[in-house]
């Protein structure tokens, strides 16, 4: 018999998992501690919110500075325009998140959780309140929930502390990382909702799970969210969005800040964090999106950088100005056509911009630039002047 | 990327600029020294120069004439004393 | 044994006012916005005067200087 | 020791530290406004800024110890600390003394800025708003006598000088290229009301 799944039970479809169902389904809540985080190590789980840091070692770190004071972010932001894996999570299996996020406290003995949750994703507020509230009176006592404004930065870690801080969803600069200053000053661990519920299970199982929770979308018949099986090949997980709805071109792959690749060598890639990154790739926050043949990817590309320098918190001189660059210059060569000096401009100012912001939001951007610029080399070259626009 | 002269000039535009700081901090100095030494000399001089034939200054005793300007002190004990040592100063 | 040290930028406190490439010019430059582009790695000694200076006269205290070896790293 | 020297000396000091002051101020505006040039890089602005503070803090001293130890006002050590408390020239003298002591405050919170952090010294830097007039009122106050010409022509230059900086200070508004786009941005995700 195969490891548990998170979306195992009742049909998500069915709304929120109440607590005696889950508690019924899964038994009861094991005890967190050195002893967890060792297995957590063991097992190799990695963050489910982007960067895919190993949760063992942030674990550790945080327990280390904890001095039973740290503090527990369950980070239900989800900033990422195409995700929807994290509140389709928190409105089915809300018990599973806090079971992790409890686990995580008890292993780094913190002294309170906050569960943050994107202001927009109304069902998943709903669904974790009203979760909390099924919760004992001494797991209430230590759980709150603040909403995340819906901004792309809101997402990283520094920006989640700084609003629990502060009440201001604009990241700060790092070193030091919240695991070691975070909410008030205390050891803070920021954890992806997706992690905490694989935590939930490895500790009630003692293996590691094997799934992975992606958001297909884009060019499918049935777009939504899926748990595959690590290593499932791309293209299955595409097969269970009903497959493209027309002939497909490439595949954006991990978001906003992920990479694209030809539809050719897509299909075959094994849905793996440790699989991808042997490629130079990355599942990122499990976004999976197809992009239509019939669409011009030079357009998508140059709206999705627009969309991006507009999510710049205007902050940091280089993100700010650079990432508004480097959008204006892709526009102009969708709008106009290619022209070489835009080509060397975007390539100059890249490694400019390239590791220059308090948080990692250029450098995601301009990963994801050069990412399409090797993609559609061919197309970014030869573009012809259009008005096509595409947001 | 930039080229070595580039940052060749931009040294050398900043050791100029350097030297030129250093010298105008010096000149200030200098001036300012001068100047307590000028203004004090136009104390000096205007004092006892203007008083003795001016009308206008608020001179209480034309003998004491150079302390008129420090006689607007309150204390007249003090007013005596200064007399001498303002015509002692202005001569 | 002397400790190393390097420059680093606090990205959100810097406004760009470019004194320090002005001052500093053998390591640090301005990108095409004005915000500084530090060369990595430890100050040498016969720099350390005119880094020390940088530090001092950002009007905006973004600059510093911190021990060369200094490690980052951001979570999830 | 010749009284009347000491005299002099106190106003001549009292001057040059006017003037002093006023270029520092100018000075300061100046490198808010990030003036430059070619020849005149920012850092060079700055540097004087700092240099000359440090100089008006010398002929300050000189004009307060040659005034202090002037027999005929004999003013004593109190009067240079606490306002109001000469016989002399109370209120003129007192407007001294606190001109003197906030900016004894603005240069050392500069000299430790590193340690105070950025926002308390640029708190106590506003002060020098109000050190400056205060500064000039005094000289207005004591100055007057027979060479009192001289002295407001030195005032009126200062003064106008200065107003000049704050007038284009005030004009120019904020030179952080990112002020507007980051307080709209933080406008937007601010949640501060909600805690």
């Amino acid at each position: 018999m195969s490891a548990p799944r998170l979306l195992d039970g009742p049909s998500p479809s069915m709304g929120p998992e109440r607590l005696a169902a889950h508690s019924r389904r899964l038994g009861p809540l094991p005890k967190g501690g050195h002893g967890l985080i060792d297995l957590l190590g063991h097992t190799g789980l990695t963050g489910r919110g982007g960067a895919g840091f190993p949760v063992g070692l942030k674990w550790k770190a945080v327990a280390a500075a904890s001095r039973g004071a740290a503090v527990v972010i369950v980070n239900g932001a989800e900033g990422e325009p195409h995700s929807k894996k994290d509140r389709h999570l928190m409105t089915s299996r809300p018990h599973l998140i806090l079971d992790g996020a409890m686990l995580a406290a008890a292993s780094v003995r913190a002294k309170q959780v906050v569960i943050s949750v994107g202001e927009d994703h109304h069902a998943a507020l709903r669904s974790m309140t009203e979760a909390i509230y099924e919760r004992s009176d001494h797991e209430r006592r230590l759980m709150r929930i603040v909403t995340a404004p819906a901004r792309y930065v809101a997402g990283d870690s520094s920006a989640t502390v700084h609003l629990v801080d502060a009440g201001i969803a604009t990241p700060t600069t790092t070193p030091p990382p919240p695991h070691e200053r975070g909410v008030g000053g205390a050891a803070t661990l920021v954890q992806n909702v997706e992690t905490l519920a694989h935590v939930a299970l490895i500790a009630r199982t003692g293996t590691a799970t094997e799934t992975v929770l992606v958001t297909v979308a884009g060019a499918v018949r049935a777009p939504g969210v899926f748990e595959v099986k690590l290593g499932t090949p791309l293209g299955d997980a595409v097969q269970m969005a009903g497959g493209p709805s027309e002939a497909a071109r490439a595949v954006m792959l991990g978001g906003y800040f992920g990479r694209w690749v030809e539809v050719a060598d897509a299909w075959s890639l094994p849905i793996d964090p440790h699989g991808l990154r042997e490629r130079g790739l990355s599942l990122g926050c499990g976004v999976i999106g197809i992009l239509p043949a019939r669409q011009c990817p030079v357009c998508e590309v140059a709206g999705i950088m627009r969309y991006l320098a507009s999510e710049s918190s205007a902050q940091c001189g280089p993100c700010f100005f650079g990432l508004r660059a480097l959008a204006d210059a892709c526009t102009r060569i969708a709008e106009r056509g290619t022209d070489p000096g835009d080509l060397q401009r975007l390539q100059r100012w890249s490694g400019e911009v390239q590791g220059r912001g308090a948080c990692k939001h250029p450098d995601g951007a301009v990963m994801f630039l050069q990412s399409a610029m090797k993609t559609f080399g061919d197309d970014f070259a030869h573009h012809p002047a259009h008005l096509r626009r595409s947001a | 990327m930039e080229s070595g002269d580039m940052i060749q000039d931009r040294m050398r535009a900043r050791d100029a600029a350097m030297r030129l700081l250093n010298r105008l901090t010096a000149g200030a100095a200098v001036s300012a020294v001068v100047g307590v030494g000028l203004l004090g000399a136009i104390g000096a001089y205007t004092i006892p120069g203007t008083a003795s034939t001016s009308t206008s200054t608020a001179s209480s005793s034309s003998s004491t004439s150079s302390s008129s300007g420090l006689q607007t002190s309150t204390t007249p004990v003090t007013s005596s004393s200064s007399s001498g040592v303002a015509v002692s100063g202005g001569s | 044994m002397t400790k190393k040290l390097e420059l680093v930028v606090d990205r959100i406190k810097c406004d760009g006012r470019g004194l320090c490439a002005e001052i500093l010019p053998e390591r640090i430059r301005l990108d095409s916005w004005g915000y500084p582009i530090i060369t990595p790695g430890p100050i040498p000694e016969h720099l350390m005067g005119l880094s020390q200076r940088a530090v001092d006269d950002c009007p905006v205290l973004a600059i510093a200087l911190r021990r060369a070896e200094i490690h980052r790293q951001k979570g999830t | 020791m010749n009284n009347a020297l000491l005299w002099y000396a106190t106003r001549g000091a009292g001057a040059v530290s006017l003037v002093l002051l006023s270029a520092v101020v100018v000075l300061g505006i100046l490198s808010v406004l990030r003036v430059q040039s070619t020849g005149w890089p920012r850092f060079l602005t700055v540097g004087l800024h700092r240099n000359l503070a440090l100089m008006t803090l010398v002929f300050l001293a000189l004009h307060i110890i040659t005034a202090v130890v002037d027999p005929f006002t004999h003013l004593g050590w109190l009067a240079a600390v606490v306002p109001f408390s000469s016989h002399y020239r109370t209120f003129w003298l007192g407007l001294g003394t606190i001109a003197f002591e906030l900016l004894l405050a603005v240069v050392l919170t500069s000299l430790v800025r590193g340690l105070i952090g950025q926002s308390a010294w640029r708190l106590v830097h506003w002060l020098t708003y109000a050190c400056w007039p205060i500064a000039v009122l005094h000289g207005v106050g004591t100055g007057t006598d027979a060479w009192s010409a001289w002295l407001f022509t030195l005032q009126a230059i200062c003064v106008v000088a200065v107003l000049a900086a704050i007038a284009y200070r005030l004009m120019a508004g904020s030179r952080d290229p990112l002020a507007r786009e980051r307080s709209s941005f933080l406008a937007a995700v601010d949640r501060r009301e909600e805690r």
